[in-house]
């Protein structure tokens, strides 16, 4: 997988005064997983908004697939194929799972209002269709049975499963993740880790991820990036990051390094 | 398949509406429960005089039964004071009718809000009413133009007391009469007079945008440039506010000698204390019939000195007009005229009917024959009613009150003869 | 997890080609879509500005239709129409900044308001007070009518603010946000036809104070004719002036003041912190109730015209002012009420139009100014989520 | 027991203010008359003979009592009396100090009717019963206490809170007899039961309005253009999310292309109808279209006032002087034509309102095939969370603006036919108060689906008609119910439902859709 799917580059976001992100490049492989850590209030969620266009980056650019997204309005960029989830869950919560699954597919769907009214041939197999896929998409992330329960009252992880449904619903080819597992237990944590996985490997969705479960992250992604106050600290293979002094001083603090080094030891002996 | 839903539902309420109808119908007192219904359609066998053996046929009551005058009014909503004050005057004339060998009148008035959905609702239920034989009404010339052509179908004869709007009489109707005073020529005469008699030569037009005091303002403009004045500005105020001090600065920089107002006290009355706020502490306000009566007085004390309007012909204070005041007092609380300029006008028309009923009403074996087509007829040739707002004489297109107007000032705090 | 081969998703590489060109077309439409929009903002400003310019130069330099004196006239009663305004609008504000509701019956309470100072006044006018000539209690001490009254006013109107809000509005607290609008127009609608039928239809006419005439007042003289500056609104003026501060105070350093803003910010949070939400709230509409109630009186002694409609357009525009300066904002609230009032009077004859369209300009200066900044003036200050 | 007693005062104390508040209003001697009336008497006159007020006095302690009593299933006759009694009496004392002051008044010949009007000598007379005041006051109080007790009585024998509760709680008797409708039509032989709703609806359509008389035609008529009007805003409040103040400028609009194109004055342009029509419908979608275009950043409220304000813009216009020439100014617009169909004239009374059952039926097909689409989907969505929406790939802007050109469509196309039927239209026609009915009616009849708008067209166009009997009290207890429908059913008469998605097997596509209860 050579082909990078995005390209982030030299991008910056200043709120006021701070410097939320300051200057980051990416280079995102196809096909890979790709997480992106750092400490509270680092920017990574920031960065996010900045790629799905939430922002708009006060410099740089960002590469979709070789086409600038600077500007574009979020549906133009999801109908471009790049999805996302959110760190604090935001579904149609008064809707029900499927129809939440239906909306993400919205893109792709090019039955017209007249269409709707009159209920064409076209409109109606467009719908069967969509209905089909959708129902598809549930069993997948495994919410069948919930299919027409309110999302709002599902149970926190089918939330968390269903959002990302409703992202795979437009058919995405990059997918970014804000904290999946946030807030779940080991056992949904693993669970959820399974799906990222599978999502890879069995469609070839390139997968950004932001997390804080630091097996997770270590555990699924092929390259990681470290943002600190901002600016990319470090980014390399999991076990470069491991071993990285900043990184690990970024999140323990100065002098972080030695005592880490002294854990090892202990564990080792 | 979904439709299905609706449909049933619909259908059920349409339903549940009919049984409300015979709810309310039974409820009121609707003489349809007295009086065969089919008497009013078509003409009846037996004892009924010829008189009803026409397509209208006519009005039947047993005994007992009341002899109902309708009116159409708003009584609830902004406008209710007119509403309320006429219907208020009209009873009073209904206890005054007496009554046609022991069968007495009563007033039903219905709120129609001034609207024309509510005119035509109201007008609806009056003409599914065997009992209404005629209507006093409606207040507003919205409310009247959507329930003329359905009078007109049933033959009941309306004579409103304020409905001013001047197509109303243009439309060919058969059964709509007016007492109120046309705007056509109390505009011209008010023009000629200020321009002539007063000598004002530069005068402002004001008016509150109803279609009444629109109506009045621009013929009083155009009759007195006709005349050779000048009118310096031309300017709409909106009703029901009480602060007019910017559009009346804007006025006084025109400098004109007199302002004409088209409206009612209400504002009238806010108007005249204004000006003297506003630079215009010399120039003449002249008012119309909307904003003559006692509570212009009240209202504007010592700056009303001077104020003119112009009124329909009747002596100010008739015996009959004061009679009628110490009535209004004692039964409403209230001075008449304090709530609408058309207390008076209400009552004649009401009276009016009354008298007109009495005319063509046939007693025949006990019961009381109102024959619909006659009334109708007897109503548009109705004249030299001397009424309390004036003495009416019906046009063929149903203007009763085409006199030249009177003019009146306000003099130490009382409307006095101008000429 | 079942058979991905059944799953809708084609295999690397032609997915994204798909993806490509299925949403060629629509990206360049939704792109252009966008652009129109963001220039279609620019233009109307352009646009509108460049009219406005064009009316106020015909009639400032071209006519020279009005002097100096109508300008100050017009100022003056500007003025004075704002600072009610202004005073009702922050009932308004207050409200919506914690409930997020608009209030529709605030203008109602008013309108009690107004009634209460026009009965308080009648009657100080029927209590005798012996002398020579033989006066009454309102002109013989007319300071303390003036007090009394408007203490009587205040305290009627925001009673019923406190019964409004505890029968009306706090059954529905959870209940989605349109449900208390509704019961709001209800509410209104009926305090409305409870005062035609318990005061009669009749418009009143409020007897001032003789040191607060109608119509008298200072005399000013502006290029050779004099501008009256009367009495009654300068009151008016000054005194809703008064009341806005004191309130702005309150609301910034008292605890009651933390203690609404905190329910502003976050009912649950506060609840949690030791507030009494449902206490502040039933508080809010008191203190938003006895403001409409001073702003109903001096309506009464400056226009001096009461009746039962008397609430409905005031309550209206001042809603619009809360809006106009970022709702929620107590300053914003009154930049709103003045700027309205302004506008409403001045608007008119500068740019040479009819008076009885200032309404027209009004609402289109509103939409104006929501659609350059969509949360008004100075900017909503709401913490909450909108639901 | 003691909280017992304070509850029941506290209740005494209530229900007495509102008794007060009653007499003050007239209301009593209104409700004499309208027994009065009942009972057979033809014209009571100004005011009710004393038995009629005594019966009125009666069941306001009734009343008092039942109120009391409310919530209180479980007690002890022995408890229940004195609740009821307490509330009675306590009630009863308020009213009696009432009647004590206007005995005062009436002895010292006050004159207090510039305060409160209704006080008149003749009125305080009669509230006494025509008897010397102390004895009308210990008789008022004593009916009162018997009504109260009246209501003890009644709740112990039969357990009346039972009956209340059920029918305060809910009418949702209509809703089990839509479900019922619902499993007849989607059962086995759900096509013979259509067939058979079918023909009965067709019948009850063609034969109803010829049965009853021309006035409940008419209202029938408004109710029906209220549920186009519903319907249409529902698209737009209920569906896509955009609270609009001003509906009725595109109601406005419809009627005035109708006015200005089919009426002799001021233009004399004479199109005839159905153009007309059409017209009126393409102008209100445009100028949904015109006025969304500048607003669409606004959300919530502050869209609200915006909209109020264009709705006070078109109705300010079309009455003011600058127009008069275009639009006739304050006097609107007289004698508009009704329709002609195959060249004859289509214009009584019945035939509006086969007309408007035609734009209902129409209206509500649009409505719920637009709902169960791809685009009524993107609009859910957009009311839910924009943000999310836009991001999912919604086109939010186009679809808001759709949202508003349609609903603005159903507006004009009730504006159209509402002109032709009153052969009038003028500018106060279409004040702000048009407005807010509509948006109530949505939401008293339950937002976002067709039964709900129906029941609610009904409710509140039907309402006032059937309270007409109330004369001038008429919007005071419109009023009052507005708010207590609000309090008794936030979520609305008839609550939204979620429709049910079953996977299509590959074989038949034939989708099903069933009810799943849904929380608002």
């Amino acid at each position: 997988m050579t082909s990078n799917i995005i390209q982030v580059q030299g991008v910056s976001k200043i709120f006021g005064g701070l410097t939320a992100v300051n200057n980051v490049n990416l280079d995102i492989a196809e096909g890979s997983i790709y997480s992106i850590i750092g400490p509270n209030g680092a920017g990574k969620t920031t960065l996010f908004n900045c790629i799905s266009g939430f922002y708009i980056p006060d410099h740089g650019t960002v590469l979709f697939q070789g086409l600038a997204l600077n500007g574009r309005s979020t549906d133009t960029i999801a109908s471009l194929g790049l999805s996302r989830t959110y760190q604090n869950i935001r579904l149609f919560s008064n809707l029900t799972a499927i129809e939440n699954v239906l909306v993400g597919q919205q893109p792709r769907l090019k039955e017209t209002w007249v269409e709707s009214i009159l209920q064409t041939r076209r409109s109606r197999k467009e719908e069967k269709s969509s209905l089909v896929e959708s129902f598809k998409w549930l069993d997948f992330v495994g919410l069948r049975e919930f299919a027409n329960s309110i999302a709002g009252d599902l149970p926190y992880g089918a939330q968390r499963k269903l959002e990302i449904a409703r992202a795979l619903g437009s058919k995405p080819s990059l997918l970014l993740l804000d904290e999946p597992t946030a807030g779940m237990n080991p056992q949904e944590t693993l669970e959820m880790t399974a799906l990222i996985r599978s999502l890879r490997d069995k469609f070839n969705i390139t997968i950004i991820l932001i997390e804080h479960d630091m097996h997770v992250v270590m555990g699924i992604s092929d390259y990681i990036s470290v943002l600190d106050f901002g600016n990319k600290i470090a980014e390399g293979k999991p076990e470069e990051i491991q071993h990285n002094e900043r990184v690990i001083e970024a999140y323990l603090g100065p002098g972080g390094a030695a005592l880490a080094q002294k854990y090892r030891k202990k564990k080792v002996s | 398949m979904k439709a299905m839903k609706f449909l049933a539902v619909f259908m059920v309420l349409a339903m549940l509406l009919t049984a409300c109808g015979q709810a309310a119908a039974t409820e009121a007192p609707v003489a349809a429960t007295e009086a065969p219904v089919a008497a009013t359609e078509a003409p009846v066998a037996g004892g009924a005089p010829e008189a009803c053996a026409d397509a209208l046929g006519c009005a039947v009551f047993e005994a007992g039964d009341v002899i109902k005058i309708g009116m159409g009014a708003p009584m609830t909503g902004g406008n209710a004071s007119y509403g309320i004050d006429i219907s208020q005057g009209a009873t009073i004339a209904m206890s005054d009718a007496g009554d046609i060998e022991g069968w007495t009148f009563a007033l039903d008035a219905q709120d129609d809000g001034g609207t024309a959905e509510g005119g035509a609702a109201v007008a609806n239920k009056f003409a599914a009413d065997p009992a209404i034989v005629a209507v006093a009404g409606h207040i507003f010339s919205g409310a009247t133009a959507a329930a003329m052509p359905i009078y007109e179908k049933v033959g009941i004869p309306m004579l409103s007391p304020s409905a001013t709007n001047p197509p109303l009489t243009a439309s060919g109707s058969t059964v709509f009469n007016r007492i109120a005073f046309t705007d056509l020529n109390q505009g011209n005469n008010a023009a000629d007079f200020i321009y002539n008699t007063l000598g004002v030569k530069k005068m402002a037009v004001l008016h509150d945008g109803s279609d009444y005091g629109k109506g009045l303002a621009d013929i009083v403009a155009a009759q007195f440039v006709k005349d050779g004045g000048e009118v310096v500005i031309e300017q709409a105020i909106t009703p029901g506010e009480s602060d007019y001090t910017a559009v009346l600065s804007t006025v006084a920089a025109k400098t004109p000698d007199a302002i004409y107002f088209g409206g009612y006290t209400a504002e009238g009355a806010v108007l005249v204390n204004q000006m003297k706020t506003t630079g215009l502490e010399n120039a003449k306000f002249f008012g119309c019939d909307g904003t003559y009566g006692e509570d212009f007085l009240t209202r504007t004390g010592a700056n009303g000195e001077g104020a003119y309007a112009s009124i329909a012909p009747a002596s100010p204070d008739s015996d009959a007009k004061l009679t009628f005041n110490a009535a209004y007092l004692e039964k409403f609380g209230k001075e008449a005229g304090s709530l609408s300029p058309y207390t008076w006008a209400g009552y004649d028309a009401a009276a009016a009917l009354a008298a007109t009923v009495k005319q063509v009403a046939v007693v025949a074996d006990g019961k009381l024959y109102i024959p619909r087509a006659a009334l109708v007829a007897a109503v548009r040739s109705l004249s030299n009613y001397v009424g309390l707002s004036g003495t009416f004489t019906c046009q063929s297109n149903g203007e009763c009150n085409t006199d030249k107007p009177q003019f009146v000032v306000v003099k130490d705090g009382a409307w006095t003869n101008a000429e | 997890m079942n058979d991905p081969s059944s799953l809708p998703l084609t295999p690397k590489g032609n997915n994204n080609l798909q993806t490509n060109t299925n949403t060629a077309a629509k990206k360049l439409q939704a792109f252009q879509n966008s652009k129109f929009m963001k220039l279609l903002r620019p233009i109307l400003g352009v646009v509108v500005s460049l009219y406005i310019v064009f009316r106020l130069y015909q009639v400032l330099v071209v006519h020279q239709e009005y002097g100096a004196d109508t300008w100050t006239r017009l100022l003056i009663s500007g003025l004075i129409i704002g600072g009610v305004y202004s005073l009702i609008a922050i009932g308004y504000t207050l409200v919506y900044g914690i409930l997020f509701m608009i209030n529709f019956a605030h203008g109602e309470v008013m309108m009690f308001g107004a009634y209460a100072g026009l009965y308080s006044f009648w009657a100080f006018k029927i209590i005798p007070i012996a002398g020579d000539p033989p006066t009454n209690f309102l002109n013989a001490y007319p300071i303390l009518a003036i007090i009394l009254a408007f203490l009587i006013g205040m305290t009627v109107s925001a009673t019923m603010g406190f019964f409004l809000e505890k029968i009306a509005y706090r059954p529905l607290r959870k209940a989605p946000r349109l449900v208390p609008l509704i019961s709001a127009i209800g509410a209104s609608i009926f305090l409305q036809n409870a005062a035609m039928l318990l005061f009669s239809p009749q418009l009143r006419d409020v007897t001032n104070p003789d040191i607060l005439r109608r119509g008298a007042g200072w005399t000013i003289v502006i290029n050779g004719s004099n501008v009256i500056l009367p009495y009654t609104g300068v009151f008016t003026f000054i005194l809703s002036i008064l009341l806005l501060v004191g309130l702005y105070i309150l609301v910034r350093k008292s605890k009651l003041g933390r203690a609404m803003r905190a329910t502003a910010l976050d009912k649950k949070t506060a609840a949690l912190m030791g507030v009494d939400v449902d206490s502040t709230i039933s508080r809010t509409f008191i203190i938003s109730g006895a403001l409409a109630g001073a702003a109903g009186v001096m309506w009464g002694i400056h226009n001096g015209l009461v009746y039962y409609f008397v609430g409905f357009i005031p309550g209206i525009k001042a809603f619009t002012a809360a809006v106009l300066g970022g709702i929620g904002n107590l300053p914003g609230a009154m930049v709103g009420g003045l700027l309205l009032g302004i506008v409403e009077s001045m608007g008119p004859a500068a740019l040479g139009i009819d008076f009885q369209l200032k309404d027209v300009l009004s609402f289109l200066i509103l939409i104006f100014v929501l659609t350059f900044r969509p949360s008004g003036l100075l900017g909503e200050v709401l913490s909450e989520e909108k639901v | 027991m003691k909280t017992l007693i304070r509850q029941s005062i506290r209740t005494g104390i209530t229900y007495g203010i509102v008794q007060i508040f009653f007499i003050l209003i007239a209301f009593n001697t209104m409700v004499g008359i309208m027994l009065a009336k009942i009972s057979g008497i033809k014209n009571p006159g100004e005011i009710p003979a004393a038995k009629f007020l005594i019966a009125y006095t009666i069941l306001m302690g009734l009343w008092v009592g039942i109120s009391a009593l409310s919530k209180k299933k479980f007690l002890p006759a022995g408890h229940k009396l004195l609740a009821g009694f307490t509330a009675g009496l306590v009630s009863a004392i308020l009213v009696g100090l009432l009647e004590l002051a206007m005995t005062g008044i009436l002895v010292n010949k006050i004159f207090i009717r510039d305060f409160l009007t209704v006080l008149s000598f003749d009125f305080i007379k009669a509230t006494l019963f025509g008897l010397t005041p102390v004895l009308g006051i210990v008789v008022t109080m004593g009916a009162i206490v018997l009504g109260s007790l009246l209501a003890v009585g009644l709740n112990i024998v039969t357990n009346l809170n039972a009956v209340q509760e059920h029918w305060k709680k809910d009418l949702s008797f209509l809703k089990n007899l839509n479900d019922k409708f619902q499993r007849m039509i989607r059962g086995k032989y759900h096509l013979i039961w259509q067939i058979v709703g079918i023909s009965i609806l067709a019948v009850a359509v063609i034969f109803i309005p010829m049965k009853w008389g021309s006035y409940w035609n008419y209202v029938f008529g408004t109710v029906g253009l209220y549920v186009i009007l519903g319907l249409g805003l529902n698209i737009i409040v209920g569906l896509s999310g955009q609270l609009v103040l001003g509906y009725i400028a595109f109601f406005a609009i419809g009627a005035y292309t109708m006015a200005l194109l089919n009426a002799p004055e001021p233009h004399n342009l004479m199109w005839g109808f159905w153009p007309a029509l059409l017209l009126g419908v393409l102008l209100a979608a445009l100028s949904g279209i015109l006025l969304g275009l500048p607003i669409m950043r606004l959300r919530g409220d502050y869209l609200a006032i915006v909209t109020l304000g264009f709705g006070e813009i078109i109705r300010i216009l079309l009455k003011s002087d600058v127009l008069t020439d275009f639009t006739g100014g304050p006097r609107g617009i007289q004698n508009i034509q009704g329709p002609m169909l195959f060249g004859k004239p289509f214009n009584s009374e019945v035939d509006f309102v086969y007309l408007i059952i035609a734009g209902v039926l129409l209206a509500s097909f649009v409505y719920n095939r637009l709902q169960q689409s791809r685009t009524g989907r993107a609009w859910l969505a957009i009311r839910e969370d924009e943000t999310v929406a836009r991001a999912s790939g919604v086109d939010t802007i186009k679809y808001k603006l759709l949202a508003l050109a349609i609903g603005a469509a159903f507006a004009g196309l009730a504006g159209g036919i509402y002109a032709s039927r009153n052969q009038f239209t003028g500018p106060d026609e279409h004040a702000l108060m048009a407005s807010i009915n509509v948006l109530s009616l949505i939401i008293v009849g339950g937002m976002g689906n067709i039964p709900g708008t129906i029941l609610g067209a009904f409710t509140l166009k039907g309402l006032p008609e059937i309270l007409r009997e109330f004369a001038n009290f008429r919007l005071l207890a419109f009023g009052a119910l507005l708010v207590f429908m609000m309090l008794s059913r936030p979520e609305g008469l008839i609550p939204s439902h979620r429709p049910k998605y079953d996977e299509p097997n590959e074989v038949s596509g034939e989708m099903k859709k069933k009810e799943v209860p849904h929380d608002q």
